[in-house]
């Protein structure tokens, strides 16, 4: 036993902690994921609710506002045509990015941190997407007409523009919405049967039965299953590329210093990584501490996830001296007055908090301690999710403030809608998180018996291992 | 009539190998009843590694319908805006020329990740899968809701005269408990 | 010992995603065909007019021709809706004294226009000009169809943008003579499309589809 | 309104109005009959009207934007009596004439179906030669103003027109008994022959009445100066085109002053470099006319006569002028080289050059300049005298024109006062106490447009009928007369200043039209007219007038009049003049030297003039030429005085002379004169409606009791409180980029490399389109040496275009909506910097970057190179605008059309989509009128004119600096102007190739002064 301890700890300092911590049963492990969906409503849980169910009715005022009166009920303004709302919309499909990625491209890696908290970044993602996917359209003029960007044999005999970036989003966005969909719900499918069968209640029983589609954990279907559910992964990787590439496009292909930049694409997807790992970082933690997941989520997961959102943050710090260099290398005033404006302008203060919190911030993470302790990464996830939604300001609206003809020059306000739409969305963000939380396993229960599974494989668990085995045990 | 017995193990390795004894004793004993038409089938709450082999299941066929659908999807992409942009309506566009095939890869893309990943998950469910299927016969047993929980189950869909004797085979090969769903059951 | 479903709820659940799909799909179709067809188009809309005024009889019997009435149509983008005076060079002679004519006559003595109700109706953004096809050789039927048929104006023409760009793109086969213009009944014989050709050069005929030609 | 019963010719469609009026009351909802023919112009989705008073007011009226979808089936309500020679769906045009400070501009105006919409100059007139300013352009939209006086009152006794005319017919009989001792009379200074008539059939009634004349900025003081000079007051003519060098001394003669419109025409032709001219202009506040000088003096007001004199003198002493020696006076302080240096252009140009004097410097100046003209043998050459065709009651500075009137008022001297001056109550000195003595009258009579501060005051209101409504003539400087004809029928009770007088004259009961046809009668020698019911027989019935020749021969002359727009007729010939230089001299010295300290200067506003147009919201949101200020009025001063005093702009200043205080927002403005303020009258008057209400501080209180409006002894401190200036330009200076050019004539050959780097071919991966094959390449070039920076562009392309008016609380978000703005750049140091104006619509770039980031295709490039925005097809994305390197596209953000009056209805051009909320709209280059002139052309085989063509910018500009037409036309101005040696691309190294080329704006230094 005493060996057994001290191996452990041997581990510890080599690798880190366990991604699994101790060995439950399967009922065992089934009862502890599945409580906070099938146990009672917890209070905490229902003043949260509360609490940003105000945001959200500002966000259905602000939406009701923004309808009613028109665009004109925000600060845009000609020249700074986009603010908020496009802003807002790179933020959100930013944040997206985190739960695919976390979910298809580390399960190529066969990372099995991964495991336990694939789905929660899945449903982050699927939120996140849902609000950014909201401004394309309340963004418009003429909402009510959104559908003209659409190809559909119309009386008019016109089509979209195809030469324009913005019907590549609308392909791009909603591609990665229903993908990022359809990779979360038949993921879902096996836990929703599980807890159809763990639930007690006939109500639970039925409505789990129908959404699990009757799957009985049946090895012909496991196999077709695994293949296509690999598959989707490794078509997502791909998707959630384009998609901040996409994104990105919408302000490269246009010609306006400060957007006119061939870097974008790959620094608009580290960026996209970046702020979403801060976002799970920021619900993951409470999350983990309210829910009990800590078993399940263990240090292991935290202190990873630092270091992706240490080597994005200077992916984008990368980015941040590219621009730079490259307005500087090209001799193009307009560029060079664009960057300057960024440095001098009347938007300075905001360049510096973005500067602060995406590259100085994440610099604690070359810390082992600032990676552990889950205060440190809470704030700095915080301020990272500001940072990045400052970094979106600054490029598109600060921008716009300056260009080429200085007689055209002015600044921009928001106006309370604008701030209603922001923190309204992230409010509703919250909400549908909240109910997630509450009416769908969180955590993938079958993939958590899998690891299990596949740490007892090369032999007996980790507490009763050789330092040796051990230490492949957790590698894997 | 059909009937279907089950049977719920306590160790993978147990499973697998009924499994493996139930195909081998089909392929070589048919004096034990005409067990040609058994359906063996495998059920536990994540995947069993060799359940594969020990069902003798063939490749599956996933890959070449997400290949099949996403060609479709990128191909039938480029044609649309091809034809919209380029011969339809052909407008003066900033000076771009109607057909600007750079402009069109993104959608391409796009359309056939979508196409590839909607076929995987569509044909998944209800091609394979054959779902909805929210009432099945293995469901009858109370205790297959383990299945999905802790439980390592083996069924057979056997014709009814067979049930008895592959139950008891099964016990034989150390089920931990078995029990028999008729079609007059249903 | 039952199990959570009957074998039943297998079908039903089928049924219902069956319709789940059909319903969004149908909807769909639905609405594109509703602008296509002429209930949607309103070609079939029934439109009563303050005086019962018969074209069949002024065109057919009276062999009165359009322009006698619409008399801007060659100048101008409006054709021109008829004063009360102009009823009356006839109808203060024939007719005088019917009874179907009186709110012709209180029009004339008080000054009251007579309200007619709009029947092709195009949206503000459109800028139709009769004048510009008209003296090219584009008939009045081609639009406005057998008036003389009719004992009410209705719209034959769904008067959609893809209608007027068929048209644009490829005017031939609907040019005529312009001494034939305002014919209901004229059909050259051969080829229209040919002779729409030799027409075209004549009237020097160059239909545009920029937008600005009809949308200003 | 017994003179507008009468038909008018090749107008009757305009009489028909009583008719649509009858309409509108009977279904105020429903468009006025003869617009239905318009396909445009009918309610339909993108729906009809604008201007909510509610926005004006900043309120966001636009709620319920998302209703106007659903289109009712409307009704097509036909004439019922045809209106001979009007087509529908076809405008007319008709000319007549506005007046400016009491002369006329000859005008084009723009009907449909008798509605009024657009107002355009009259080639053939010589104050007008086809161009306008923006406040004639947007005269048309008073007319339509629901905000305008109805009917007649007396005593809150409304009266109908026979009423009234009963009234004021027994009131004058009342005078009769004393011969009119206590009548009196205030009028607008006016060079109306029709009202000189009846002026004099009143005096002759009644002997010892009395007309006086008043308006706050008029010419008194050039007439003065010139009654000083010649022993009468003449109007001095000048020939600015035929003058090599021009000393301006503080006269904003492109402007304000003279006949701005044919000066600038003048001005403009000799800015070419072929044959350029030299401007000096001394001045105090920044003017348009500062803004086109070669050398621009800042120097304050009252400091002009002194540096004129330094000229003189040394015109006299170095160049053998001696006649100018009593007038001169050593130069002294910062501009005595600059004298030296003006003197001597001037003394080699003699005979080719000109003196002005501003209207606001004191007659003595006037007088200096003529004699410097006289001494330079400019007499005959540059500068004509005529004998004034306005009537200018005493004349002279404040105190002669309403000294005795004040005076006999406040003794109560007079029982009736007949006003038809605007607002003197607003405009006149305080210290006249007109305000106090004025609501004493017994009947105090005010003929008004607008609710103001007289009206209120009056016991006996009169509606004024707008000069779209009214029968009148005016003349031109040079004697032209024009007869004023209406193009509608009044859209409510009013009645004009010839019917009001005509009721004095005794002449009341035959109404306006007769009174001014047979006043023309006789002064072209025809017999005297035929007994009333036949004039009006024949004249009544339309058909008569339109078929056959009319019976009356003098019918054929007063229609070639109304036609033409010109009565050249009776046009006094130059006066021959001899100069006092006595008198000169003496009116020189009595002036007293200029006092220290800071001067207050109250100016005409650029926009509102002395106030009367403050109403007008196409004027209220019309950027300042030089300051672009919109809304309001401001305290403007120079850099350093605004640092010598702590304040900046925005601040509130709390400004105080002689006892009087106004507070009012300061706004530095680069290139004014230190220790001088300026302050535009017009604003903050007591009684104002919606649009007045907005903004603005009354300037008046600090004007001098007497002429000139300028003083010493301003008293200015900041109240610490900031105001909101709603400016549309944010950034003056180009920032070292190639945006509005400018080189001296001299350096124009280097420059000319320089420019190649900013136009030609440039290397592109897509092959540039080739329009060579079309009929028609629509091109646009924009002369900066001739552009003055007037803006009438911008507010002729507003009226013709449907351009919403946002506020200004739209206009602080930058969303004001002006298509064509124009953009004011200022080089060197801000305290006397030189200025560039340039105007800058949406250039039509061939490689459009607006067009292929637009999702819907809602723009795009049309066959001829056009780049169309589709407004029924835009879902506002506004990413056109993002990415459009000029920022000339405007985004509806709200409903600016509003819901408004039935009247503001009308006034929409049906040629134009009134665009809806969420939509991006731009300069289209009138593609209306492009393809009006096109059907019109093809329909008749034949192709487009050169000038068949033009769109409101180009054709209202006074200085031709914008030239339109078809690029494949290599004989076109424009083919000519794009291979011009000054032309240049804006932006060009972006690539867009835009449709629309600038020329280099040329200055010509004094070497002398480098």
């Amino acid at each position: 036993m005493s060996t057994a301890q001290k191996t452990l700890e041997e581990v510890h300092e080599l690798e880190g902690p366990p991604v699994l911590v101790g060995r439950p049963g399967d009922r065992a492990l089934t009862e502890s994921l599945l409580e906070p969906v099938l146990g009672r409503t917890r209070r905490g849980w229902l003043l949260l609710l509360l609490a940003l169910g105000g945001g959200v009715t500002f966000w259905l005022i602000s939406l009701g506002a923004t309808f009613a009166i028109g665009i004109g009920a925000w600060g845009n303004n000609i020249p700074v045509a986009w603010a908020y709302d496009i802003t807002n919309f790179v933020w959100w499909i930013g944040i997206g990015h985190a739960g695919t990625l976390i979910s298809a491209i580390l399960l190529l890696f066969q990372q099995k941190w991964r495991t336990s908290i694939n789905r929660f970044a899945e449903a982050m993602t699927l939120f996140a997407v849902a609000m950014a996917g909201l401004y394309p359209i309340i963004h418009l003029g003429r909402p009510w007409l959104f559908w003209w960007l659409i190809p559909y044999p119309s009386t008019l005999q016109v089509w979209p523009n195809f030469k324009s970036a913005l019907p590549w989003d609308v392909f791009a966005i909603s591609t990665y919405a229903t993908v990022s969909f359809l990779f979360w719900y038949l993921g879902l499918i096996p836990d929703l049967a599980t807890a159809r069968d763990a639930a007690r209640d006939r109500a639970r029983r039925v409505v789990y039965g129908i959404m699990a589609f009757g799957w009985r954990g049946s090895a012909r279907h496991w196999q077709h299953y695994r293949i296509g559910y690999l598959l989707l992964a490794g078509l997502s990787t791909p998707l959630v590329v384009s998609v901040h590439t996409i994104v990105s496009f919408d302000f490269a292909i246009s010609q306006l210093p400060g957007w006119h930049t061939t870097i974008f694409p790959p620094y608009f997807v580290a960026g996209a990584i970046f702020s979403g790992f801060a976002m799970v970082m920021t619900l993951m933690i409470p999350a983990r501490r309210l829910l009990g997941y800590r078993q399940v989520v263990t240090e292991r997961h935290l202190e990873n996830m630092a270091k992706v959102m240490l080597a994005t943050g200077l992916m984008v710090s990368y980015g941040y001296v590219m621009e730079h260099f490259i307005a500087w290398y090209s001799g193009n005033a307009f560029e060079q007055f664009a960057f300057l404006n960024r440095w001098e302008g009347r938007y300075r203060a905001i360049w510096l908090a973005q500067l602060f919190c995406n590259v100085v911030a994440p610099q604690v993470f070359w810390f082992r301690w600032a990676r552990r302790s889950e205060v440190v990464l809470f704030v700095v996830s915080i301020l990272i999710n500001v940072g990045m939604w400052a970094e979106r300001f600054v490029i598109i609206a600060v921008s716009l403030t300056r260009d080429f003809v200085p007689s055209s020059w002015a600044n921009y306000a928001p106006t309370w809608v604008d701030w209603g739409l922001l923190f309204g969305s992230i409010s509703m963000f919250g909400t549908l998180f909240l109910l997630f939380l509450r009416f769908l396993p969180a955590i993938p229960i079958f993939e958590v018996k899998e690891l299990r599974r596949e740490l007892e494989h090369g032999g007996p668990g980790v507490h009763d291992a050789g330092p040796g085995h051990a230490v492949e045990e957790v590698r894997s | 009539m059909r009937a279907w017995v089950l049977g719920e193990f306590e160790r993978e390795a147990a499973l697998l190998a009924a499994a493996r004894t139930l195909r081998a004793r089909r392929a070589h004993a048919p004096e034990r009843g005409s067990a040609a038409d058994m359906k063996l089938d495998l059920h536990s709450p994540y995947p069993l590694h060799g359940a594969d082999e020990a069902l003798g299941l063939r490749r599956s066929t996933v890959p070449l319908v997400a290949l099949g659908a996403g060609v479709t999807g990128a191909l039938g992409g480029y044609l649309l805006q091809w034809w919209t942009a380029g011969v339809d309506w052909p407008l003066n566009v900033g000076n771009r020329p109607p057909h600007s095939a750079p402009a069109f890869i993104p959608v391409t893309f796009e359309l056939g990740v979508l196409f590839a990943s909607l076929a995987i998950f569509l044909g998944l469910l209800f091609a394979y899968f054959r779902f909805p299927r929210v009432h099945h016969p293995v469901f009858e047993v109370e205790a297959f809701r383990s299945a999905s929980i802790d439980g390592l189950w083996l069924s057979a869909e056997v014709d009814g005269a067979q049930a008895e004797a592959i139950a008891s085979d099964l016990r034989a090969l150390g089920a931990r408990q078995v029990s028999i769903v008729g079609e007059a059951l249903r | 010992m039952s199990a959570l479903f009957t074998p039943r709820a297998n079908g039903i659940f089928k049924a219902v995603l069956v319709i789940l799909v059909a319903g969004a799909g149908g909807t769909v179709a639905a609405l594109m065909g509703y602008a296509r067809v002429p209930y949607g188009t309103g070609q079939q809309e029934q439109i009563q007019q303050p005086v019962v005024f018969d074209h069949r009889h002024h065109v057919q019997d009276d062999l009165i021709d359009c322009r006698y009435c619409h008399t801007t149509v060659e100048r101008a983008p409006s054709a021109g809706i008829p004063s009360t005076e102009l009823c009356l060079n006839c109808h203060s002679q024939v007719w005088n004294k019917s009874p179907l004519l009186d709110l012709v006559r209180a029009s004339w003595f008080s000054g009251q226009p007579i309200p007619w109700v709009r029947v092709h109706r195009l949206p503000a953004f459109v800028y139709f000009n009769h004048s510009a096809h008209v003296n090219k050789g584009v008939g009045c039927v081609e639009c406005h169809g057998r008036v003389d048929r009719m004992a009410a104006i209705e719209q034959v023409a769904p008067l959609n943008m893809g209608w007027c760009l068929d048209c644009h793109r490829d005017p031939y086969p609907r040019l005529r003579p312009l001494e034939e213009i305002t014919s209901m009944t004229w059909m050259p014989e051969g080829d229209r499309a040919q002779l729409g050709r030799e027409l075209a050069r004549k009237y020097d005929v160059k239909p545009r589809t920029s937008c600005y030609t009809c949308h200003r | 309104m017994p003179s507008l019963g009468l038909p008018i010719y090749g107008q009757q469609s305009g009489l028909d109005a009583r008719r649509w009026r009858t309409l509108e009351e009977h279904d105020a909802g429903a468009p006025p009959a003869s617009r239905e023919f318009q396909p445009g112009a009918d309610l339909a989705p993108e729906g009809l009207g604008r201007r909510s008073f509610l926005q004006l007011l900043g309120a966001s009226a636009a709620l319920g934007g998302l209703a106007a979808c659903q289109v009712p089936r409307e009704k097509l309500v036909p004439y019922v009596r045809p209106a001979a020679g009007v087509v529908p769906s076809v405008p007319g045009a008709y000319a007549t004439a506005a007046s400016d400070r009491g002369y006329a501009v000859g005008l084009v105006v723009t009907s449909w179906e008798g509605r009024p919409t657009k107002i355009e100059g009259n080639r053939d007139h010589p104050a007008s030669l086809g161009g306008t300013d923006a406040i004639r352009q947007a005269l048309v939209l008073d007319l339509y103003d629901p905000a305008r006086l109805a009917g007649f009152r007396h005593d809150r006794r409304d009266l109908s027109w026979g009423a009234a005319l009963a009234e004021l017919g027994a009131l004058a009989r009342a005078h009769e008994k004393d011969q009119g001792a206590r009548l009196r009379f205030l009028v607008e200074p006016t060079s109306s022959p029709t009202l000189a008539d009846l002026r004099a059939r009143i005096l002759r009634r009644f002997p010892r009445a009395r007309f006086d004349a008043w308006s706050a900025f008029g010419e008194g003081q050039a007439r003065e100066g010139a009654r000083v000079a010649f022993g009468r007051p003449l109007d001095a003519v000048h020939a600015v085109g035929a003058a090599d060098v021009i000393l301006s001394l503080e006269s904003d003669f492109l402007a304000h002053d003279g006949d701005p419109l044919r000066h600038g025409r003048e001005f403009a032709a000799r800015r070419e470099p072929a044959n350029l001219n030299r401007l000096y202009v001394a001045e105090a506040g920044f003017t348009v006319t500062g803004g086109a000088a070669d050398h621009r003096l800042r120097m304050r007001s009252a400091d002009v006569l002194g540096f004129a004199r330094a000229v003189a003198a040394e015109l006299a002493g170095r160049h053998g002028l001696g006649a100018l020696a009593p007038l001169g006076a050593p130069a002294a302080g910062p501009h005595a080289k600059a004298a030296a240096a003006v003197a001597a252009d001037l003394a080699r140009a003699r005979g080719r050059s000109l003196v002005l004097a501003g209207a606001a410097q004191p007659a003595a100046v006037h007088a200096l300049a003529a004699a410097m003209n006289d001494a330079l043998g400019n007499g005959g050459k540059t500068v004509t005298y005529r004998e004034s065709v306005v009537f200018d009651g005493a004349g002279g500075g404040v105190r002669s024109r309403l000294g005795a009137l004040a005076t006999e008022l406040r003794d109560g001297a007079v029982d009736t006062l007949v006003v038809t001056a605007w607002n003197p109550l607003h405009t006149a000195p305080a210290e006249l106490g007109l305000r106090e003595s004025f609501p004493e009258v017994r009947s105090s009579i005010v003929l008004a447009y607008r609710e103001d501060e007289t009206v209120r005051a009056a016991r006996f209101r009169l509606a004024q009928a707008h000069f779209l409504e009214a029968w009148g003539d005016l003349r031109a400087r040079d004697g032209t007369a024009t007869i004023v004809q209406p193009l509608v029928a009044p859209l409510v009770e009013c009645t004009t200043e010839v019917d009001l007088l005509a009721a004095f004259a005794g002449v009341g009961q035959l109404g306006a039209y007769r009174i001014v046809r047979d006043g023309w009668r006789a002064r072209a020698g025809f017999g005297p007219p035929p007994p009333p019911a036949a004039g009006r027989e024949a004249a009544a019935s339309p058909a008569d007038t339109n078929r056959g020749v009319p019976r009356d021969p003098f019918e054929l002359r007063w229609e070639e009049w109304l036609s033409a727009g010109l009565v050249r007729e009776g046009a006094p010939a130059p006066a021959t003049v001899a100069l006092d230089a006595e008198r000169v001299a003496r009116a020189i010295a009595a002036v007293p030297a200029p006092a220290a300290g800071l001067e207050a200067r109250v100016v005409p506003d650029a926009r509102l003039l002395d106030g009367r147009h403050s109403e007008n919201a196409w004027l209220r949101e019309f950027p300042d030429p030089v300051t672009k200020l919109t809304w309001e009025n401001a305290a403007l001063l120079s850099p350093a005085t605004a640092r010598r005093l702590g304040i900046a702009s925005g601040d509130e200043v709390e400004l105080a002379r002689g006892g009087r205080k106004v507070v009012g927002p300061a706004l530095v403005v680069p290139g004014h004169a230190d220790d001088s303020v300026t302050l535009p009258a017009g604003y903050g008057q007591r009684v104002q409606g919606a649009v007045g209400r907005v903004a603005g501080f009354d300037a008046y209180p600090l004007r001098p009791a007497d002429d000139p409006p300028f003083a010493a002894g301003l008293e200015a401190r900041p109240t610490g409180r900031r105001v909101l200036l709603a400016i549309t330009q944010g950034h003056f200076t180009m920032e070292g980029r190639a945006i509005a050019l400018a080189e001296d004539a001299s350096r124009l050959g280097e420059a000319a490399h320089r420019l190649d780097e900013l136009r030609g071919a440039q290397p592109t991966i897509h092959a540039p389109a080739d329009y060579s094959k079309e009929e028609y390449r629509w091109g646009m070039a924009i002369d900066l040496s001739r552009c003055i920076g007037c803006g009438a562009c911008t507010v002729a392309c507003q009226a013709e275009n449907n351009i919403p008016v946002v506020g200004k609380d739209q206009v602080l978000r930058s969303r004001e909506m002006h298509w064509l703005r124009v953009d004011r750049y200022y080089e060197g140091s801000p305290e006397d910097p030189r200025s560039v104006s340039q105007p800058l619509a949406c250039v039509h770039c061939e490689a459009a970057p607006c067009e292929y980031v637009c999702p819907v295709n809602a723009t795009v490039h049309s066959d001829e190179g056009l780049n169309e925005m589709v407004y029924n097809r835009c879902v506002g994305t506004r990413y056109c605008s993002n990415n459009c390197p000029y920022k000339v596209r405007r985004f509806n953000y709200l409903d600016y059309r509003g819901t408004v009056a039935p009247s503001l209805k009308i006034l929409q051009n049906p040629d134009v989509t009134v665009r809806a909320r969420g939509v991006m709209e731009k300069c289209t280059y009138c593609t209306q009128r492009i393809e009006r002139a096109r059907i019109s052309a093809r329909n008749v085989g034949r192709k487009i004119g050169p000038d068949e063509a033009v769109p409101a910018c180009a054709q209202a500009c006074p200085a031709e600096a914008i030239v339109f037409g078809n690029l494949n036309d290599p004989a076109s101005r424009v083919s000519r102007l794009h291979g011009d040696a000054r032309r240049y691309d804006l932006l060009h190294e972006l690539g867009t190739r835009p449709r629309t080329a600038y020329l280099v704006k040329v200055r010509n230094p004094n070497p002398e002064l480098a």
